[in-house]
């Protein structure tokens, strides 16, 4: 099991201490209790989505969901150092990031409801929709942050991705054509132990983090449950790529405690006490702890971010029922940005089929 | 001959296991093929079976699964490798047509190729993006492979043990909105003779007009067959299952008969395979026609969102449009005509 | 109006010297188009005049290429990806068909992919594995991209240009074997209103038959032209420009017309884009049609070695076969018929 | 320029001394000096056939020649480490792997005179056929190596690729595989500093031998114009592979003298003194020097060997003019191994077709 400190950067342990002698504190002296209290909201805010979510799709309001179940902290940890100007290109689970980037949480839904194939307009919150196809948008991550170094601004990149994809030939190649133009980019690895039923091990022998050396940009391995640890090194990356100096590569070292996705089944590939054993690193919990030592959570605190969660989620059920399923000529808009002589036709022939069935009766049902 | 009823995905894992057995160089390649058996289960137990090194849960590089497959051919292995979806093919689209599909031709036949690559393909079961794509033109197109699709448990239980043992590569196929639907299965109707693979199948006679088509939509075809008889229209309908090379002496010998053709698939019109059908037919049928092949197809778009894939998607109303367009009558739903 | 002689492919450097002039978001990408200025020298000089950012020498990762791309695309630029030869862009299939062809779809129309992808395509050059692909039916076939050839300087210099500025994706397939052919160029013809790359062009206009062709094989057409009008037979030729979308309408113009047609290129028969076209035609001009459409391609081979291609590629012979098919005639120089 | 030694594995150094102080000398303590007079021999051969080709090339006779000159000793050292047994899975430029693994020399001009688009059988060989899409022939070595770990087999399959080839996403998968499955495979990567224009610095900031650690695997990087010490480190990684040790990479630190290919012009994009640089590393002349101070090699050693060369190179050119032109038929066979009626159908045609002009008087040209 990897949660050995002495393997990765943690600021506070599985039990809630905060023992300050990483180095890498330096980059969190700005964060009072307040601030942590805030990343706690953020992290049960999305864990409550999160559930919402599942248990929409359970209840057939969805048709599928991939929850993160376990990973709040290193999506919150890292998407909370990102500025506003800055972009994201994240595969299909990052529930968290988004939210952190102030997409409303309905929004999450509509690809997994059906009703579009993304949810929102990247460019409102700086963050590209979501990539099914495994490493692609470490690509346009890439070529995001060399546009941005054409305009010389100062403008990073963040993509992430899992474990998984390390081994698809997309994020190697990626990871040659940011080192080489020296992008501003960071790759945020959440390497959260399984690829479906695949576990980590299947995919690498060595620590993730081992890739970065070999494609020259520096590596960092993360307590990936632990938000402010992550904070930490994310604000280190994007302040090299900020200041010129290229891509990092950071492996924030986390747990997928649910299902791939609600139509995967668990049981099938992993032992429950693994689970188990995860479950006492909880992101949520560890935070939560810290800040009941120091003070800075209290019952009444504690209750007003459950109520906001509540409300939260309570939206989101209400905004998902009410998503207006697509009018059947929507399948022709925006293939193309201008006319095109072949799907206009095929519109046109469409519409006029569409339109027979209002004047026409009922077809008699088939017996197969 | 023992007869079974059972899922197409199960005749699949029949037909994988029984070829498992029959040949000890067959070896299963993919992602979550062994503990899990795959997301759609079709190599189950498998791994239990035959062990981890005949059944590989691979890393996630698609590439590299149909590149290793091909050194693997050259050391005198028979992989069959599962692309876990439809759209997950095009990363290893180079491995397919520049190596796979040719390395057979540039060793002037020293190297043979006998892979099989599974593809569970098409829409109709309310997937995300990437998961309902119909890719099977991009292969036919490129020389060197073999494609079939299957409609049924019997054709898929005979027809995988049939690409495997073919020495050329093959693309199966596999349609999952059909994955779930039974059969009667001849569990030894397979290793004698090749025939189901190359050849196409009449699934029902009829004079007034031909339907060809395969995998999933076969079953609409028949369905629309149905109806049309209510109507008085007599339908012959043909399961291709050979997609490259297509089995023309069968779909001419129909067209000449009925002197019309509807052509049916999901992927896009637009150099899909009803062009090739279509314009296959014509060359051989010219003047048998009474009407110009028509095609019912999947619009030129990407695989639109869930809630909108029954619109693209051809369904009974729209083959029996198509029908009513090769008969030259008005639709026979709405009595309106359109051109 | 200036005018200048010049290659086919320096007829494409002035397009991308003038599109990049215009519009300071256009980039260059590819491996060797810096320093070297490409293998063909099409992007020759460019560096020198715009410098390392926009004319950029990558790695050698396809994928890559198109993949950053579609950041830069997303970033506002506009890229013009090189891939250098015909045989390579399969690397770059996924990143192609499923990421630069769906983002606009994808995202409501939010996000637009202004890329263009120029591929030196085809054989006639006696050149090694991998390097006379004909690649182009793959792409007519994914949905969200378009795709155009040309045959000349002038249409060269034009529709580089406007494939640059067309909001959509396209692919700009270059026949290789027509770079060194020279041709007048109005400088001038550039910039007002798109026209050229969206619809076919008339090359010679005939009575008894038609002969639908782009690219490398355009010339040949006309050369049959020229033949078979030495016999008596007017053969109207058309170059498509654009094969995704085909222009149908000016085909079927000149199909209802002549009555018969002859497709012509240099991929293989079986899914290439001749039958798109005969499909297309049937579907349009059933009812004027004397013959069937007659395809004249390449066969369903990977492509050969050099010292085979000449009977590979249908040359000027094979066309005035195909015309001869399509006009019920026995063939013009044996006097025999084949089927 | 990474001619230190220390940088990398070197047993005899430019000047032709051998100071032995590596370690890797105890991998080549049963080379005598007629063995490195053999070596020296497969060098001047193989680069005999190499300037004999290239003629051949500016006489007409070849579309296409890729000269390897500047890399005879890469290529010698590690092929001669082989067994017969093993395999090899090379690009297009391993003209001296070739010779080395005992293919006829005009078997190589096939593919370059047109003929036909490979030039042997790769089983009476033990090498595959060359490769010319960069990379991809790195995962068809690691799939026969898994083919051979299947057959509890102790062949081990060695792939060779380019400086310019580690950017491509299939080098990088095959590095997966071969390290996750510990695959008998052996990557031996010839930096010989450009990709036809590139330089490598295009497509690594780092040493491209850093890839492998990250890859979970040994990395060796070696003097590629030292024959012995390419040799001993080859043996090392095949000894490694043959005990069930896993992949090794191996960046040969060599030089592509020549252009690209015929075709190319290296005047437009480099500059003269580098090649003068590394003329004075030159593989062969290091190991001539050597050899005279050891006395092994003597003027009419060097004779003999000098008319070997000249005897090979006739043969090829003699064997070059010799190659007949396939049959128009041809097209058709191989393309499947067993009946299509798709192409057979084409075929028949054709033949039909061909057959017409047997009987038929002859076109009048074309006036175009
Ligand atoms: C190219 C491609 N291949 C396969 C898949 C199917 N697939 C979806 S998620 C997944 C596992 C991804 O694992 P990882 O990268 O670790 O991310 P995680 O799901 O753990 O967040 C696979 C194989 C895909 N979406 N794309
Ligand atoms: C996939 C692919 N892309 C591009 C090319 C064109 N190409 C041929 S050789 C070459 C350079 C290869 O450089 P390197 O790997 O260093 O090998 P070297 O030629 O130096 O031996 C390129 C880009 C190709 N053959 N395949
Ligand atoms: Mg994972
Ligand atoms: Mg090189």
């Amino acid at each position: 099991m990897p949660d050995d400190a002495a393997e990765f950067v943690q600021l506070i342990t599985a039990d809630g201490s905060r023992p300050s002698t990483s180095l890498f504190e330096a980059w969190v002296t700005d964060i009072d209790d307040a601030q942590l209290v805030a990343r706690y909201e953020d992290m049960v805010v999305v864990r409550r989505i999160d559930v919402e979510a599942t248990a929409l799709q359970r209840q057939g309001q969805l048709a599928l969901w991939p929850p993160l179940l376990g990973q709040e902290a290193a999506q919150v940890g890292s998407a909370r150092a990102l500025e506003d100007k800055d972009f994201v290109f994240a595969s299909y689970r990052e529930n968290g990031v988004a939210y952190c980037r102030g997409i409303p949480a309905v929004d999450l839904l509509k690809v997994w409801r059906g009703t579009s194939q993304s949810g929102w307009n990247p460019y409102d919150f700086g963050m590209a929709t979501p990539q099914i196809i495994i490493g692609a948008q470490t690509l346009h991550a890439t070529g995001y942050a060399l546009g941005m170094q054409n305009d010389r601004s100062d403008v990073v990149s963040v993509t992430y991705f899992g474990d998984g994809a390390t081994s698809e030939g997309d994020v190697s190649e990626a990871m040659v054509f940011a080192s080489t133009f020296k992008a501003p980019v960071v790759f945020f690895c959440q390497n959260n132990h399984w690829a479906i039923s695949e576990p980590v091990g299947l995919q690498s022998k060595e620590q993730l983090v081992n890739r970065a050396a070999g494609f020259g940009m520096p590596g960092v391995r993360v307590d990936g449950n632990d938000v402010l640890a992550v904070l930490a090194v994310t604000r280190e990356a994007l302040e090299r790529a900020r200041r010129g100096d290229g891509p990092t590569f950071i492996e924030a070292v986390t747990y997928r405690m649910g299902p791939h996705t609600t139509a995967d089944d668990p049981t099938r590939y992993r032992e429950p006490a693994e689970l188990a054993e995860w479950a006492q690193r909880d992101p949520i919990a560890r935070l939560g702890a810290y800040l009941r030592s120091t003070g800075a959570l209290t019952d009444e605190v504690a209750g007003t971010i459950d109520e906001t969660a509540d409300r939260v989620a309570a939206e989101l059920r209400a905004g998902c029922l009410a998503l207006p399923d697509p009018e059947p000529l929507s399948l022709f808009e925006h293939v193309y940005s201008e006319p095109h002589r072949g799907l206009d036709r095929q519109r046109d022939h469409y519409a006029r089929y569409l339109a027979m069935f209002e004047t026409a009766p009922t077809r008699p049902a088939v017996q197969s | 001959m023992t007869s079974q009823v059972m899922t197409l995905s199960k005749a699949i894992n029949a037909g994988l296991r029984q070829a498992m057995t029959d040949d000890d160089r067959v070896i299963l390649m993919g992602e979550d093929i062994g503990k899990l058996g795959g997301v759609y289960r079709i190599t189950e137990g498998l791994q239990d079976s035959f062990g981890e090194r005949r059944v590989m849960d691979t890393p996630l590089a698609e590439s590299a699964i149909l590149g290793t497959a091909v050194g693997l051919a050259y050391a005198g292995f028979r992989p069959v490798c599962e692309i876990q979806f439809d759209g997950f093919i095009y990363p290893a689209f180079d491995q397919i047509v520049s190596q796979v599909a040719r390395m057979h031709a540039r060793t002037a036949g020293a190297v043979t190729m006998p892979i099989t690559i599974r593809v569970p393909f098409g829409g109709g079961i309310g997937a995300a993006e990437h998961h309902s794509d119909s890719p099977e033109a991009y292969f036919m197109h490129a020389s060197g492979l073999r494609v079939v699709s299957v409609s049924n448990p019997q054709d898929a239980y005979t027809v995988i043990q049939e690409a495997i043992a073919s020495n050329d590569p093959v693309l199966f196929f596999e349609p999952k909105r059909r994955y779930h639907v039974k059969g009667d299965v001849e569990l030894e109707s397979s290793g004698q003779g090749r025939n189901a693979m190359d050849t196409a199948r009449v699934v029902s006679e009829g004079r007034d007009v031909t339907i060809v088509s395969y995998g999933g939509l076969v079953q609409v075809a028949v369905e629309a067959a149905q109806v049309a008889s209510t109507e008085g229209v007599s339908v012959e309908v043909i399961d291709l299952r050979s997609l490259a090379p297509i089995d023309f002496e069968a779909v001419a010998n129909s067209v000449r008969k009925t002197g019309r053709v509807v052509i049916v698939h999901e992927a896009a019109e637009s150099g899909g395979l009803g062009a090739e059908i279509a314009a296959g037919i014509t060359e051989r049928c010219f003047y048998s026609l009474n009407h110009a092949p028509v095609r019912v197809t999947g619009f030129d778009i990407p695989f639109p969102p869930a809630k909108l894939e029954k619109y693209h998607l051809p369904d009974l109303d729209r083959v029996l449009d198509g029908l009513d367009r090769a008969l030259d009558r008005p639709n026979s739903l709405s009595g309106l005509e359109i051109s």
